[in-house]
């Protein structure tokens, strides 16, 4: 005797599986494991004996039911005849079921939908070469980047301006390395001495810059040669004797500051 | 300024000339128009073309539109003339395709573990086919690429934008009636068995 | 025998699939209609298309037809095709245009003097680029040129005249707004400071 199976392409075992349950017509949420389990292997040997390619995943879903089935073998109660309230093994598996039979139906509308737009057809676009101008240049303004830009310049300009402040006060005493020199020969004149020490020229309310400054006045008279300096001990008092004459006034070459100039002095030493 | 009708009839020509889908916001801008009114023209049009039959029609695809023929007259104009036709996709591609769509973006684990079979090579072709792609990667362990539908896939299926799709919820109802018609599968292959 | 109405709409798809123009004889076939009737359907047809002022017209050369774009529109056909390029200001535009826009009229030297930089070639870009504009004479020393916005000025930003700008207070407000990617760039004052 001979009966027709029909043997499809399946996209899966859980199109093998949902095609088995579909045709045993059972429901999805009571699926007799035991019976479809049966079928599912069948199925599997029929087509390994029609020569069908089975892919491994085939064989994992039939592990998968082997494992449920055994599982509702095993009597759901206790020795003392209490019922055990436990998961229904085959839970996991409907769900999956589920999930898969709603993409598979989503899969048909999508086909559907598929062949209704095969019927639609559109035209080519035109040859627009004739209406084709150049390029036009399209200004792209946006009120949010002009405020932001505005008030990033607001803010930019303030702190310029509060940092020109400072700057400004700096460059004044830097100009006024000159006028220290004429302030420093003006203490020689006050004091009537021939020796100062470097702490006699400075005020009581010196600050660092004015110390800078007044060194730097230093360093450039004696470079003029209208001054002499002496420093016995290192850190030590450094004592200023002033030239009356030879103070060749050598204005062309006054920025030649620093390290020579100490050198030099040092030499003197 | 011009008035709505010599905008409509201007998008009219722009729609036929430019045979793509014509985005709403180049419309837009040849007017000096907002977005939201061109957009309503376009809207206005389609519903013209459709109400009276038109042998053409407009179509909109993510904010674009789109001259097409009346799906009615595929006859005729196969008559006429053979038009190019895109291949069917495979059933695999579409059940691929409709995982992607539906739960997006979506990474190739989450496929395979839904279909039980790996689907790497669906995934690829559909890839290669624009009709899905690339859209980020996953923050779960190996870092996954997700994949998602593109302006292409909706083109091909005629949805307008993603939330056009059906809707797939009530499936479980479908699946518990239990289905007499057993003809859906139109390649299957029937064989003689012996049982031995 | 399909009505006349489903007849035009595949003559309607027809024409727009074919593109080239379209024989009567031909399209008589497709619905096995004796031509004179065919004809009359594409005369229908083209009539309606023009008289309701449609941006498709259909145009008969020699007992054939043919779908064209009505040539009212080709001026917005020549606009859509016409590629644009977007430009942006530069900031330095933008800082002496939102001077100019609050503070005008103002000379080139007061410019200079806001900005601590020359500011000739920015002002000659606006200018150009009709933002800004001469706006008279001052009547200090050397009587220089005064720059003012223009009308361009408030349609580019949407503005409805000067008052619609917004308060130099409350753009502390509208930065703010979007003050997450701290543009403000401390290293920008550095350099400038430098260059003055």
């Amino acid at each position: 005797m001979s009966y027709k199976v029909k043997l499809d392409i399946f996209e899966g075992p859980f199109d093998l599986l949902v095609y088995l349950i579909e045709t045993a017509r059972m429901s999805i949420y009571d699926i007799q494991i035991s019976e479809i389990t049966d079928q599912y292997m069948n199925y599997l040997q029929r087509m390994q004996l029609l020569d069908i390619n089975v892919a491994t995943e085939f064989m994992v879903l039939a592990a998968a039911l082997i494992e449920i089935k055994s599982k509702m073998l095993i009597p759901r109660m206790k020795k003392d005849g209490e019922e055990v309230l436990e998961e229904d093994p085959r839970t996991e598996l409907v769900q999956r079921i589920l999930e898969y039979k709603r993409f598979k139906t989503a899969a048909e509308l999508l086909e559907q939908q598929e062949e209704y737009n095969q019927r639609i057809f559109e035209k080519p676009k035109e040859d627009l070469t004739q209406f084709t101008k150049e390029a036009e240049e399209y200004l792209y303004l946006d009120l949010k980047q002009f405020v932001k830009t505005f008030h990033l310049f607001l803010k930019k300009k303030k702190t310029l301006e509060d940092m020109q402040k400072k700057y400004r006060r700096v460059e004044r005493q830097k100009i006024t390395v000159e006028s220290k020199i004429k302030h420093i020969k003006g203490i020689f004149r006050v004091k009537a001495k021939r020796r100062l020490s470097f702490k006699e020229l400075l005020a009581p309310q010196s600050d660092r810059s004015d110390v800078v400054i007044t060194f730097i006045s230093v360093l450039e008279m004696m470079r003029q040669k209208s001054m002499v300096a002496k420093q016995n001990t290192n850190f030590g008092e450094i004592i200023l004797s002033l030239k009356d004459k030879g103070g060749v006034e050598d204005t062309e070459n006054r920025k030649a500051v620093g390290e020579t100039v100490v050198l030099k002095s040092q030499k003197e030493h | 300024m011009s008035s709505k009708k010599a905008i409509k009839s201007a998008f009219e020509s722009m729609l036929f000339v430019w045979g793509e889908p014509l985005d709403v916001k180049i419309a837009a801008e040849v007017f000096n128009i907002n977005w939201k009114d061109a957009y309503d023209y376009f809207k206005e049009l389609q519903m013209e073309y459709e109400q009276e039959g038109r042998g053409i029609q407009i179509r909109e695809i993510d904010k674009t539109f789109q001259f097409c023929t009346n799906p009615e007259n595929s006859e005729y104009i196969e008559r006429l003339c053979t038009p190019v036709k895109e291949k069917k996709l495979s059933q695999s591609a579409l059940e691929v395709l409709a995982i992607v769509a539906y739960k997006q973006p979506v990474t190739k684990g989450e496929i395979d573990s839904i279909r039980g079979i790996k689907s790497d090579r669906v995934i690829e072709g559909l890839v290669k086919k624009e009709l899905i792609t690339e859209v980020g990667r996953s923050t779960g362990i190996g870092r996954p690429i997700l994949y998602g539908t593109t302006p292409v896939f909706l083109k091909k299926f005629g949805f307008k934008d993603l939330d056009d799709l059906p809707e797939i919820e009530d499936i479980e109802g479908i699946v518990n009636e239990n289905s007499e018609d057993d003809s859906v599968k139109p390649q299957q292959i029937t064989i003689d068995f012996i049982k031995s």
